[in-house]
């Protein structure tokens, strides 16, 4: 499919749920996850970024992250990798639900973007 | 009018026996513009309630949709349990004073739009209480309401539930829970006779 | 303490992994989860609401929640209950993260409600 | 002035002391303010950096100051890793050009402004980078710029990183992770001889 999801989060716990939640509605869609730090601490691993990224078998990717070094660690890999990657300032959780639900029935970046807008609070 | 306890319990056992027959269905209706669980859920809420039938006999209306209500609340896990849950507490407490069906729908009506914070035209289970409770008050009360009730349902935009983030793209679906509201109202005419 | 957390969502493992990221910045702070149906599965469920409600020891509720079916069993709860219990219509993990670190050192509500103004997306 | 590759070893082997002793006080620090960890985090890197060393030695301060970034990126796990990973990267990059130490900390103190997308004032590291750089760039690199840099980053109210959602409160706390860079310099100072 065009796009992908990721989930960057400083919990491995949140990461897993959200990818539950959005599964449901999206089955199609390609969710991979980043959460918590490589032993498995609140945190957060480039490593485990960088193989998300990977296993990501989206076209593009749509990321979405929690807190400070999620951010960082995000922005960081977007810098290393090929793969184009759009970073979204939204609520996690909430973006990642809309943005997956669009993205499930191909809709347009545009229309995507134009819904996480209001969501934003980063 | 007031419907009879034996009718009132007819009339849900009717309703219980239809989702559970049309559960895929209902999966599939949510599939298409939701998380795909709408029949999932109500069955849960369905075997509930003729489990707690079968645990204590329902002595009148007030308890029936206390029962009714109770099931569905505690075990539906989707937005259709609180819902329909409220829909049943709130008939089951204007019971009390007043059992005549069509306050009771549209009682249970109000409930529905307290607990949603919607309103008629959403693209909800709404679209079909609404007209419903709208023929009763009218003693029109038929097939074609439902018929109706479901066809401009399916033409809707979605504005509230899950189908709200498809926007434009939920035009051209039927709305599960109307769906699952459609099955109740017919249950309820079948009752009636009509 | 005055406030206790209440996390309401329609997964068992995103309300641990939240209570698990904002427990690190506030470990003093009662937080409580109802996270999933009763079965575990996606979904809610009013009575793992109400055994969150009467586990946790704030004098008084912040609940946080993510979509439609936790926001309307959170509300049947509220109505249910004596306690009282603040619901807030923001980003799930940010805006309970924001609020626990305030709560923690005694922030009085007005501080608390408005930093989460700007997190409502709800 | 270029420091020597041994030099720079030192400062960093200096500066992985410090940090892995002080462990509990950068803990401290951040809980009074954010969530604790800056101590442990931190920690993780040093012995990440130790480890790198003593399975390559760098052979030149290109490689050496990548060998920490990378540690650091890798194990640190919070903020503090992308931050001080993308400074140490960015002075590797440089040294390709340039290793004067003045012109690396400032590339350093700008790699930390672009992860962090922050300034000086907003009460993190920044605020011990900033007039470490001016100061050297103006010859007058001594404990007291350090020391200074301390007692106003303590005064600030934070709005950047976890302690900004504390607000005024945040006032009379040192950040933990000026207080981690107070260490990076003060090692600096001990290899400088100053
Ligand atoms: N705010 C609302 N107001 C009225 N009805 C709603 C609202 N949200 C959802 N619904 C109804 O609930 C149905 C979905 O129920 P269900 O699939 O069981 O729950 P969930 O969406 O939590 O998975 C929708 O088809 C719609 O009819
Ligand atoms: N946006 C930022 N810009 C600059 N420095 C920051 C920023 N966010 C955090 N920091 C620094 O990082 C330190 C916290 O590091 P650490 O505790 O290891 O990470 P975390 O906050 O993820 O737990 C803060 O004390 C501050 O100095
Ligand atoms: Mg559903
Ligand atoms: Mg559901
Ligand atoms: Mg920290
Ligand atoms: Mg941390």
């Amino acid at each position: 499919m065009k796009y992908g999801i990721l989930i960057v989060s400083h919990s491995k716990d949140i990461a897993i749920g959200v990818k539950k939640l959005i599964e449901q509605a999206a089955p199609k869609l390609s969710i991979t996850t980043a959460g918590g730090t490589d032993d498995g601490e609140i945190g957060s691993s480039l490593e485990k970024i960088q193989t998300a990224v990977e296993k990501n078998s989206g076209d593009e990717i749509l990321a979405f992250y929690d807190l400070g070094s999620s951010k960082m660690n995000l922005e960081m890999m977007i810098e290393m990798t090929d793969k184009k990657i759009h970073k979204y300032d939204v609520a996690l959780v909430e973006g990642a639900y809309a943005a997956a639900t669009l993205a499930e029935i191909e809709s347009p970046l545009e229309t995507i973007e134009k819904t996480l807008e209001p969501l934003k609070i980063k | 009018m007031e419907l009879s306890l034996a009718d009132t319990k007819k009339w849900i056992e009717l309703f219980v026996q239809k989702v559970e027959s049309e559960k895929s269905q209902l999966n599939e209706l949510d599939t298409a513009i939701g998380d795909g669980d709408h029949g999932t859920n109500m069955d849960r809420g369905m075997k509930a309630i003729t489990d707690a039938f079968s645990k204590k006999e329902p002595e009148d209306i007030v308890s029936l949709h206390k029962t009714v209500a109770f099931a569905l609340i505690q075990k539906v896990g989707g937005a259709s349990g609180p819902l329909y849950g409220t829909a049943f507490l709130d008939m089951s407490k204007k019971a009390k004073d007043d059992a005549d069906l069509t306050t009771l729908i549209q009682t249970g009506l109000a409930g529905l739009k307290r607990r949603g914070q919607s309103d008629v035209g959403m693209k909800t289970m709404i679209d079909v209480w609404e007209p419903v409770a709208n023929a009763l008050k009218a003693d029109e009360f038929n097939q074609s309401v439902i018929d109706e009730a479901l066809t401009s349902n399916k033409a809707l935009v979605a504005t509230k539930g899950r189908a709200s983030y498809l926007e434009e793209k939920s035009k051209g679906h039927l709305d599960p829970g109307a769906q699952s509201s459609a099955y109740l109202f017919e249950a309820l005419l079948t009752v009636l006779g009509a």
